[in-house]
């Protein structure tokens, strides 16, 4: 590729808006696909083959619905907050490699930048709770805060954990390094941490819950909350919020795979490339529709306690273990 | 723990004529004194307890109450560890008479009684018994909606099944829509 | 630290457990009827709406018009009139209209009737943009399955 | 030979400092309540930040040391934040209030 | 950032839109009335400055300022909004003479501000722009612990104590109801 | 065909016809029919039903319950109103955003079913007294396969044409 | 401090039940449950009809255990008129009485699953759930509003296939319970989301009339098929779940162990079912109440449900009192919830197994 850089960066930016966009539409089909099988039903049959016309159907229905904007929110709050929310994914997918060259912006801070992204997702989805001036929807958003702030932070130390082993905070670099046999990949490191698999479930869990993902889906509580924050959001304004949904599972599963299990890295150690990548990453993203479909919803408390009480301990203890570890071997 | 039936009975029928005061002394309750008035009020105050074959009436008391005995026979049902059943009434247009029946149930013993007091159907006027079960609450204000029955003391008397603005009282038997 | 411990192991393991139930799910097979390209056949005493029932013999409805559906709707959705023709010894029956909508399909109607000449239809997917197509007149649908 | 573009002369970054200070000063002066002070602050903060980085860009030797000064301002300023948040919670809990104005009694 | 392959003018139009951005977003934080806005606009303005730091060839800064600003110190701003504050202040009449005071005040600072500024950038410029770091984290790294490494323990003290004390004034009005 | 529907976005149709673009939106509209969880009384035990594995209305993408009416297309108003309950249910109504269909499932939506009698107090004799209603299923309950016909009843409805086969129970 | 509105249409009040909950932030202060939105002049329209058309009314009042309340109302009526049904329908009657506690329960399951946010026990429950229908609907022409008692008997009889088909279906839901038990009740999450919330005293239920699972859960062994014993029950062997704690989790524990029981009354009376008639051969045609009143309680799904008939001696009741559970479990609610967290409180509510027609009537 001898573009210049920056059409290079456009056309990668395309590339990843669609990658995003087939992603948000095609992973609710699965979801409701995988719900159907979970549940013993086929899920989504009649719209096309198979129901593949689904996600295309809802969005020409989200499309041509009536926009409005109820009379009693902060209107320009309110028509921002969409816009907000997809953005973060987009800008950290820039930077996650699908493979050895398939990136679409090479920075040195990858990880750096997928976490600051990352939290301006929280303000995003808690502006649109805050803007509706909807009592649930207000409810929902303090919780947001809460919980997102409380699974950044053992989030943000397993990602230190990771970066004292790999020191490098460059993704692709991270990737490289663990090349060959999948014993090579982080989740197999036992010898830097013995407790790597403990260390992945907490990113797992942190990622899920960073996603507003079941059982964590606090924000959208249908219960509790009617809608949540969505509660007033109609249309294709609803519609983005169920898209950055996606997306953002999208970009954890993509971190969860790089950090943990080898990237675009063969487990067999040779043909290595993108399609290893997203077959971890569909993995990845199975196992969330899985516990989607399995668990009910944690009370918030419950949540809080997971984290301050036991996740955000356990990751400090792998942190240090691996710090000693790494020290003495 | 339990008692026999017919202890109970006695016991029941003791305490209401101690509590009801006789039928020459002026009531306790003001609200009740011009519900009195009209129907002869030495009838209402007598208690009467019957027992009654289960298997053909389905409870095994049947006690009725005078117009002021209601919140003494349910402290006594309260004491003995009765539970509420149900407040009802059931008008009886053709006395001009209001009946409200307690339905009593007891959770360990296999004891069923229905207390029941008869009240003037122009002033429909009965002391709450709600402090004594609070489950009472609901019914008293379910009666209240039907019947338009008045529990006097109740702590918040607002229709419960009719809209908030009803006025109506459809279970009564000259009910027109 | 010893009993917090076991505790996470059991929740973890309560987690994994409760995972691999829908995931057993998960492959067997779907339990779901395609209605609209498969149908479930209905028991022989579904109760749809009533239906009048044709005479063998004779072709026509056995109804009389004799009243004691109409007498024992809770409903009030039954309507029978009748006309003694020459010659007949019973009446016969010439308009048989049945509110649906408000009906509650209790089946009072079929046990009054004496002479089993009204029965349960097996309509049970019935779906209309209007609601007085479901006001019929069920001796003109009996006329008109004869034809 | 060419000038250098805008975002290569330290004084577009100056400017914009300079302005940071100028709102901030104003909204810490205008903001009736304890919170939109706080946030005029930020900006205060934020200011300096970027002039440390101009500096350090275009005059300072060492590389590092400006980027770690900002970082260092960051720190302070989430600390900041986080203890004057408390306060002013603390505060709104005794005087169901956060205006200014309404918090005479401190005063004395 | 390798200006040379770029073109200059397309990240000269970045470039403004960063400036652009941190301008409108500090306006926005001081000028707006409901106070969620004016931390929207903080967000915003830090927005901006992550983007300035970029072009300062400090893209770990920029990261930074984002984590930081945007993802903890604004999350948290409008957080305690939420709690501190349910109802919007109500927009009320401008005082003039705060005005004309605030606005005195900050053109002053601007004027003293940046005629230091300019005193000082009257200096030559030291560092060639191309010497300068590419922000390189083991730099800061390196510099953090070895000779600012006093200072780094004193800043983790302070957000210790910062913890502890808003852990301790926060704490006391914690009940359930 | 296009002038039958009533509820395409009016202001733009009525200075334009995009023929091809309306009947797409339809189809559109028609596979993806969002309800809002509203259930009444016993018929609403019956939706859940055909919301089950059994029936399973997600195979005509129906299955999106939406508890805020906002994000639902479709109110299917399963079971008695009465007159406390009407003006929720008007407001309900009128909180759905444009386009939006209502379904009278069971015969107390149609016309107040069994509850009617001379003298009652309570109850709305049909939602449709209330706001215009586009199906109507008749049953009490109706099962569930009557519940999906009405779906497609409102499929064809928008459509114009019938998709799947018809039915003739036997 | 403020108010908020949860319903009339709230995803987590199964029906239109209106709770008025004053919060502070999401601790409840006082929630207050508004019902009546969907009240259907049950008792009214019983001096409206004759004893016999009143019948379909009782399956509509808790269309989930439709069962229990017709056998009430047929009860009271054999109860007044001195009818005896003959054996065989008692049998049948049990029978079904107890399918139908476990397809209500079933949908409790599901229904409360959802409410904490599970959505796939919800399927497996109205899958396991439709087998039952099936069984019934094969006898009574209905899925959910039966009206297949009669006075004196049953309207029709059973064939083999459905003794076949209840046999299969006791075969097969026992390992489903057992599933359950993996799936739901280990759950960590729900343990966590239940064990001591919602705290319900004995004595809470006492003084508002609380009974079924509510009553059990809080440690009462009170049981109207023990406490009044009606139709052939004293001849089967059941235990009554039992459990102290008053929690949610207790009460949960009380349902899922009350389908095993129900299996096991199933099992034994299927067994048992004796041959003959199934409608007494005295019952008149048209009936005529001997004037007095009279009560007959059955215990339904949600618990202790009464009917109290007044007769006048006309073929039209005086006046007709159904005593639902439904009404009294949830007239706690707002004593319950003071102080809960508002998913505690949902949590609360789902447990209470309400059925709101059944409140409102």
């Amino acid at each position: 590729m001898n573009l210049p850089e920056p059409y290079r960066l456009l056309i990668f930016l395309a590339g990843t808006l669609a990658f995003v966009g087939f992603h948000a539409a095609y992973l609710v089909w699965v979801e409701r696909k995988g719900a159907g099988r979970f549940q013993r039903r086929p899920g989504p049959t009649e719209a096309g083959y198979a129901g593949l016309l689904q996600p295309i159907a809802d969005a020409l229905k989200l499309l041509s619905k009536q926009v409005i904007v109820p009379p009693t929110s902060d209107a320009v709050l309110f028509r921002a907050a969409p816009m907000m929310v997809m953005a973060p994914a987009l800008m950290c997918l820039a930077v996650i490699p699908f493979g050895e060259t398939l990136v679409a912006r090479k920075v040195n801070f990858g990880l750096v930048m997928v976490f600051a992204f990352g939290s301006i997702n929280v303000m995003a989805i808690m502006l649109s709770g805050w803007a509706s001036r909807n009592k649930y929807a207000i409810i929902s958003a303090a919780r947001i805060v809460s919980q997102n702030v409380a699974y950044e932070i053992p989030m943000l130390l397993v990602a230190i954990t990771l970066l004292m082993m790999m020191g490098t905070m460059d993704l692709q670099e991270i990737v490289r390094k663990q090349a060959g046999w999948f014993w090579n990949w982080n989740l197999f490191q036992l010898a830097a941490n013995p407790l790597m698999p403990v260390t992945f479930l907490i990113f797992y869990i942190c990622m899920l819950a960073e996603t507003n993902r079941a059982p964590f889906d606090m924000a959208e509580a249908e219960s509790e909350l009617v809608a949540g924050a969505f509660t007033e959001y109609a249309g294709m304004g609803f519609g983005v919020f169920f898209m950055a949904e996606y997306a953002n599972v999208v970009v954890g599963c993509s971190l969860a795979t790089i950090l943990f299990l080898g990237g675009w890295q063969s487990p067999i150690g040779w043909l290595p490339g993108p399609w290893w990548f997203l077959a971890k990453m569909y993995f990845l993203i199975f196992c969330v529709v899985w516990v989607r479909w399995t668990f009910p919803r944690t009370q918030f408390y419950g949540l809080l306690n997971l984290s301050w009480k036991i996740l955000i301990p356990v990751s400090l203890f792998t942190l240090v273990l691996t710090s000693v570890m790494l020290k003495l071997f | 723990m339990t008692l026999p039936l017919p202890d109970l009975a006695a016991e029941f029928a003791a305490c209401l004529h101690t509590a009801v005061p006789p039928a020459a002394s002026p009531p306790e309750n003001p609200s009740a004194n011009g519900a009195r008035t009209g129907a002869g009020a030495a009838p209402a105050n007598s208690g009467a307890i019957r027992e009654v074959e289960f298997s053909a009436k389905g409870f095994h008391l049947d006690v009725t109450v005078g117009i002021d005995g209601v919140v003494s026979a349910a402290e006594f049902l309260d004491r003995k560890g009765f539970a509420l059943d149900a407040i009802t009434g059931v008008d009886w247009i053709g006395e001009q008479e209001m009946e409200v029946v307690y339905d009593f149930f007891h959770p360990a013993a296999p004891w069923r009684v229905v207390a029941r007091t008869r009240i003037p159907r122009a002033t429909p006027v009965v002391s709450s018994i709600a402090k004594v079960f609070p489950g009472a609450n609901w019914h008293e204000r379910e009666a209240h909606d039907f019947f338009g029955i008045v529990f006097s003391g109740h702590p918040q008397l607002e229709p419960l099944l009719l809209p908030e603005d009803a006025t109506y009282h459809p279970l009564k038997k000259d009910f027109q829509p | 630290m010893k009993v917090p411990l076991r505790d996470l192991g059991r929740g973890l393991w309560s987690l994994l457990s409760g995972m691999r139930v829908t995931l057993g799910q998960f492959f067997k097979p779907t339990v779901t009827v395609h209605y609209p390209h498969q149908a479930l056949k209905m028991p022989p005493r579904f109760r749809g709406h009533i239906e009048l029932v044709r005479d063998p013999e004779t072709g026509k409805a056995i109804c009389y018009a004799c009243k004691l559906c109409e007498r024992a709707c809770p409903s009030d959705c039954i309507t029978v009139e009748g006309v003694k023709l020459e010659g007949d010894k019973k009446k016969s029956v010439t308009e048989y209209r049945l509110d649906f909508t408000k009906c509650s399909l209790c089946g009072a109607c079929v046990e009054a009737c004496k002479s089993n000449a009204i029965r349960f239809s097996h309509e049970y997917n019935l779906a209309g943009r209007s609601k007085e197509q479901f006001i019929m007149d069920l001796f003109k649908r009996l006329e008109a399955e004869g034809k | 030979m060419n000038p250098p573009p805008l975002f290569d002369q330290p004084t577009p970054y100056l400017t914009i400092s300079a302005f940071l200070l100028a709102t901030g000063v104003f909204g810490l002066l205008r903001r009736p309540t304890l919170i939109g002070m706080l946030i005029a602050g930020e900006l205060i903060f934020s200011a300096a930040s970027l002039n440390l980085m101009t500096f350090n860009r275009f005059f300072a030797p060492d590389p590092a040391v400006g980027q770690v000064f900002v970082l260092f301002i960051m720190g302070l300023a989430a600390a900041e934040v986080a203890i004057a948040l408390s306060i002013i919670i603390a505060v709104y809990r005794n005087y169901r209030s956060i205006k200014t104005t309404d918090l005479a009694d401190l005063n004395g | 950032m390798n200006s040379s392959s770029a073109a200059p003018f397309l990240l000269t139009l970045v470039f403004s839109v960063a400036v652009l951005t941190a301008m409108g977003g500090a306006l926005i934080a001081v000028l707006s009335h409901r106070i969620i806005r004016s931390v929207c606009g903080l967000a915003l303005c830090c927005l901006g400055l992550a983007g300035l730091y970029y072009f300062l060839r400090s893209p770990f800064l920029a990261l930074m300022e984002i984590l930081i600003y945007i993802g903890a110190v604004c999350v948290t701003i409008v957080f305690a909004v939420m709690l501190a504050e349910p109802d919007e202040p109500v927009p009320r009449a401008h005082r003039v003479g705060s005005l004309v005071w605030a606005s005195v005040l900050a053109v002053a600072g601007v004027l003293l501000f940046w005629g230091l500024t300019r005193l000082t950038a009257q200096a030559p410029v030291t560092v060639p722009a191309s010497r300068a770091s590419d922000g390189s984290v083991a730099a800061i790294g390196l510099a953090l612990l070895t000779t600012y490494g006093m200072a780094f323990e004193m800043i983790s003290l302070v957000l210790l104590v910062a913890i502890l004390g808003a852990l301790a004034v926060a704490r006391p009005g914690r009940h359930k109801p | 065909m296009v002038s039958q529907e009533p509820t395409c976005s009016s202001d733009l149709s009525q200075v334009v016809r995009f023929a091809k673009l309306d009947e797409l939106l339809a189809l559109g509209r028609a596979n993806s029919l969002w309800p809002l969880t509203f259930g009444l009384a016993c018929c609403a035990i019956e939706m859940m039903a055909a919301g089950a594995s059994r029936f399973d209305i997600s195979r005509f993408g129906a299955e999106v319950f939406r508890p805020s009416p906002r994000q639902a297309d479709v109110m299917i108003v399963a079971g008695t109103i009465n007159k406390k309950m009407a003006p929720a249910v008007k407001t309900l109504y009128d909180q759905m955003l444009e386009p939006k269909w209502v379904i009278a499932m069971g015969n107390c939506a149609i016309s107040g079913g069994p509850f009617v009698f001379p003298g009652q107090y309570a109850v709305i004799e049909g939602v449709d007294k209330l706001f215009p209603v586009d199906v109507f299923i008749p049953g009490c309950p109706p099962r569930p396969e009557a519940l999906i016909e009405g779906i497609l009843e409102l499929e064809e409805k928008l459509t114009g044409k019938r998709r799947w086969p018809r039915v003739k129970p036997e | 401090m403020f108010t908020l509105n949860l319903g009339p249409q709230h995803p987590a009040t199964h029906g239109v039940l209106r709770v008025k909950m004053t919060m502070d932030g999401e601790y409840i202060r006082r929630a207050e449950p508004v019902p009546g939105y969907i009240h259907r002049m049950h008792e009214k329209m019983g001096e409206n009809r004759t004893w016999a058309q009143y019948l379909p009314n009782t399956s509509r009042v808790d269309y989930l255990s439709a069962m229990h309340y017709t056998h009430a109302y047929v009860g009271v009526v054999e109860r007044a008129l001195g009818l005896k049904p003959p054996p065989r329908a008692e049998y049948i009657r049990v029978i079904t009485s107890e399918l139908n506690r476990i397809s209500s329960h079933l949908v409790w399951l599901g229904a409360f699953l959802l409410d904490l946010g599970g959505f796939t026990p919800l399927l497996y429950a109205f899958d396991d759930r439709e087998k039952i229908l099936d069984l019934l609907e094969g006898i009574t022409g209905a899925r959910l509003t039966y009206c297949y008692y009669r006075f004196g008997g049953l309207c029709n009889d059973v064939d083999d296939t459905f003794v076949r088909g209840a046999q299969e279906f006791v075969a097969y839901m026992r390992p489903r319970l057992s599933m359950y038990q993996t799936l739901v009740t280990d759950n960590i999450i729900l343990q966590k989301r239940l064990v001591g919330i919602g705290l319900i005293t004995s004595e809470q239920c006492r003084k508002y009339g609380a009974t079924g699972p509510v009553i059990r859960g809080s440690g009462v062994a009170y049981d109207v098929r023990r406490v009044e014993p009606y139709s052939v029950y004293p001849e089967l062997d059941f235990d009554i779940p039992v459990f102290p704690e008053g929690d949610s989790m207790a009460r949960y524990r009380v349902r899922m162990e009350e389908m095993a029981q129900s299996l096991r009354i199933i099992e034994q009376a299927l067994a048992r079912l004796p041959d003959g008639p199934v409608m007494a051969a005295n019952v008149p045609r048209v009936l005529k109440l001997p004037a007095g009143d009279y009560c007959y309680a059955v215990e339904a799904a949600r618990g202790r449900f009464m009917v109290r008939i007044v007769s006048d001696g006309g073929e039209v009741p005086y006046r007709v009192k159904l005593r639902t559970p439904s009404f009294s479990n949830l007239s706690l609610f707002e004593e319950t919830s003071r102080g809960l967290l508002l998913p505690d409180a949902i949590a609360l509510l789902g447990s209470l197994d309400l059925v709101i027609p059944d409140v409102d009537r």
